[in-house]
């Protein structure tokens, strides 16, 4: 079962600097609240893990918590880059950042073979791309041994910890999550540990029969932090703030604004309440 | 004869037009999101949307600034996981057409979506692959929207993202891709195609007030142009209102305001 | 769009002598009526795909319409033998039955191999058994080209037609399944053709956002056959009929009864319908 | 002192009695279901419950025929489709303890279910593997629940289904596996467990009532009997009552006769 603490608490015991973090979600439950969190408690060296780096990755990045960066999409959606991402990828600000860049469709397989205890996943081609020259030692050539078709081998991925928000944890710590997955399930059943923060704590999940439930079992740690996706979004209980998106291009353009923005939002307040208070976004 | 319409309005339109009713589409985000979502709601009622994000027969109201929007889960037949979009849906031959955009495209239809300038030193740092090595390779065919320009249209690509027609001449299908790769590409000058014989992209059809010297003068090499030019009939004004209502309710929904209403512990 | 068939046109038009037939359903939503259809209609020769064979290949392969069976569990569950089967597999009767076994974990993954579009799937082991004694050019030893650790490849199941029955469709064809679902998902997109009876065809399948529904172009025919899955159950219409399955054991048990079951209770009644009624299971 | 019982029900509560309360167990269908069900009701009420069939989390208040009744989806926390019960619970490593039953067991715990006689040409076709063959690859610890008869109980197994500790003497630990293996073996007679160093399953403990002559005459080896022999508590009044109402009620429900309302068409 799993212990619930609060964000600090569970990032403090269960994130330690070096290790390989996947903070997953796609779009959809992207956990903001945990990964401001990490920025507060001041990680360094962490390999960051993401199909799609979104703003928090750019965030966590700029603050200087990360050396390497696992993903396959690195952009603000809809909108343009990630200045942050493109600042420590093309001149090495906060620090250098190592790059290990997939397709969506070779970090699915590396999800999916870290869930399932395998040691990489299998993709059918041919896909002559350029990436591959950058790729060594995560993707390979292999051959099927029935019909001797030519396949993709990805290796997998296990992260350390891997971080999510979803909408409900019951008392006994089963969640749930509605709506959007992206490659939740699996980077949560390849990690070691996994925490998640939660709109709710309910008696009852009252989830419908074939949805997608994490049993307690397999979650480390559960924190109850209300709107903790936010500008992402929690189907049912918020919408995405297309508006931060769009705004956040300005904010992260220059180190200057980024830096006062991040010392104004996140560091200067003690936890997730505060900062969506300092928005102004709670009704 | 319709209204004025702007370039932009003139793209989407015709792209929106090369979708078929009934198709099966894997939709990029961006431009190919507003052709799909355009099309649905005019000539093809029946076009399936399928993002990346999970969302299957989304029929969203307006458009989705990233490819997860919630708009685009309420509206779906069913949202799956992600990696089963990829491997049933995609890799498992159920995609009709990939509808993709790209930051650089040479004349085989070979797309750039990584790194302007060298891998390791970039000029510009582009988003990346995301899911379109993979559209490209699996759906049976592949529609490309872009605005047509020399640093657009590129004699050859910084990086190879997306494997169009490779060296062209047949290439791709000597190898066994199993879709046919791209058959169209779409700009706001006209429509280029392969050539059959050769893949390269040859200009096929302009639209109304365009020439084919402009979009050669677009074009980052000797960009031929077919020996009967067709002409794009101008938006009519069904797809015109269709558009523009389109993108005022995205607007206005882009730009509500959230609010949170913290929940708290039961009990 | 699927067509919308009776269940007879349906098995007419897509399941031929020799093809290749997954029906199905691991206890829950076993596509009975179907089944009989085939046997009515006087199939030869299939190659039956299922994880537990269960009553119905009992029924299918005692009346003679396959010589080959692909299976990893094949009894009567909790009650015993399947005695139609084990007279193929011992002593040839009605006709010699080739027989390709598997374990679940096996079929799951050729199931999701054949689904996936790839050529093979992977486990890892090891699993010191005597079957891949028997499982020739279906099971191979491959190295992970980046840990040099030893997996097993099974090879994919893909067959002509899958057939599954499912609680609801709507009339565009979407069909949805709530409950076990065992290894129905990957069986249909394995397949070629997937014919699916359902309990009622409604105007909206009301799922829930995540729930499991086999979008339309992946359907190929759909018929109405209330009950379709009896003496096997549909959660949320009617109960699996645990006292059909125990009484079945003694139809079964000689030739003789057997076929005079069959004759009375499937082969002389023209429909699902009739047979039911045949049975006083009605309401 | 507790009321009369039958060796089925010694067997099922000490079998029972060997879960731990918050066990992940993966559980076969028959007598270890039994076990596990009644372990749920008495003192393991935070036994995670999973049936192959994909129900995680099932609580049933009657015992399933088949490893599939509505009973587990309708009680279960959730319900997967079963490929991501072999992939990501029991392949993944998310299973404390794997719960068997077996037609054949030889003296190092491997398992038969496959067949009786050759395997081309049986005496006794049995169901064959299920998914025992994974369980006792990967579930960290193996309970197996046998009637200890010469019949079951072989000095050679006609076919290896699913490998215990193979020919023993470590080879199992040094192949790799992920799990350990058998580590009990209740039969109605009492306990088995493997030796540590030779994997050799050794009579280590008695039902009141039996002993462990009978236990070697009902064994196709020569059986090893422990120099201290435990002796198993009879099942306790709780015990029995609570085994006796859960058989009641599984009887009870299935036996109920299904009637089937057939839907009609809507509109």
């Amino acid at each position: 079962m799993p212990a619930f603490l609060s964000l600090a608490d569970a990032i403090g015991r269960h994130v330690e600097d070096g290790m390989c973090v996947a903070l997953e979600g796609f779009t959809h439950l992207i956990p903001f609240a945990a990964g401001h969190e990490i920025i507060r408690q001041g990680r360094k060296r962490l390999h960051l893990v993401r199909m799609t780096p979104d703003l928090i990755y750019d965030q966590m990045i700029g603050m200087g918590v990360a050396d390497r960066l696992t993903f396959s999409w690195g952009g603000n959606p809809g909108v343009g880059s990630l200045h942050r991402l493109r600042d420590a990828t093309e001149r090495g600000w906060p620090n250098e950042l190592a790059i290990f860049e997939h397709s969506h469709g070779e970090m699915a397989a590396a999800f999916a073979a870290g869930a399932a205890g395998l040691p990489h996943g299998l993709m059918k081609g041919p896909m002559d791309t350029d990436l591959p020259q950058h790729q060594e030692g995560r993707v390979a050539s292999v051959v099927c041994p029935f019909t001797g078709q030519p396949l993709k081998a990805v290796r997998a991925v296990n992260p350390d910890v891997t971080i999510l928000h979803a909408q409900k944890a019951d008392r006994r710590g089963n969640v749930l999550i509605e709506g959007i997955s992206g490659a939740v399930r699996d980077a949560a059943f390849a990690a070691r540990a996994v925490l998640v923060t939660v709109e709710e704590i309910v008696d009852d999940l009252a989830a419908p029969m074939n949805a997608l439930v994490l049993p307690h079992f397999v979650v480390t740690a559960i924190s109850h932090v209300p709107g903790g996706a936010y500008p992402s979004y929690a189907q049912g209980c918020y919408g995405r703030d297309n508006s931060f998106y769009v705004g956040w291009d300005a904010v992260a353009r220059e180190r200057e604004t980024f830096l006062a923005w991040m010392q104004e939002h996140c560091i200067s307040k003690p936890d997730h309440r505060a900062h969506l208070e300092s928005l102004g976004v709670l009704a | 004869m319709s209204t004025a319409y702007t370039r932009d309005e003139m793209m989407t339109v015709a792209a929106a037009r090369q979708l078929k009713d009934g198709d099966v589409c894997f939709v990029g985000i961006g431009k190919p999101s507003a052709a799909c979502v355009l099309a649905s709601m005019i000539h093809a009622p029946g076009l399936v949307l399928i993002y990346e994000s999970g969302t299957v027969g989304t029929r969203p109201r307006v458009l989705p600034l990233s490819i997860g929007d919630g708009e685009l889960a309420e509206t779906a037949d069913v949202v799956v996981p992600l990696p089963e979009i990829f491997t049933h849906y995609l890799q498992g031959g159920r995609i009709d057409v990939g509808f993709l955009g790209a930051a650089q495209i040479d004349r085989f239809g070979n797309l750039n979506t990584t790194v302007v300038g060298p891998y390791e030193k970039p000029v510009t740092r582009l988003p990346g692959a995301g899911g379109a090595p993979e559209i490209i390779t699996h759906a049976r065919d592949i529609f490309v929207i872009m605005h047509q320009s020399k640093r657009g249209f590129v004699d050859a690509l910084d990086f190879r993202t997306s494997a169009g027609h490779l060296g062209g001449g047949g290439e791709r299908r000597r190898k066994g891709y199993p879709g046919k790769g791209p058959s169209v590409v779409v700009t706001d000058i006209g429509l280029l195609r392969p050539d059959p014989d050769s893949d390269e992209l040859v200009l096929v059809a302009l639209f109304e007030g365009r020439t084919a010297e402009e979009a050669q003068a677009a074009t980052g090499w000797p960009l031929r142009v077919a020996d009967k030019l067709e002409v794009i009939a101008a938006p009519t004004d069904e797809e015109l209102s269709a558009l523009r209502s389109l993108m005022a309710r995205t607007d206005a929904a882009h730009k509500a305001p959230i609010r949170i209403k913290l929940k708290q512990v039961q009990g």
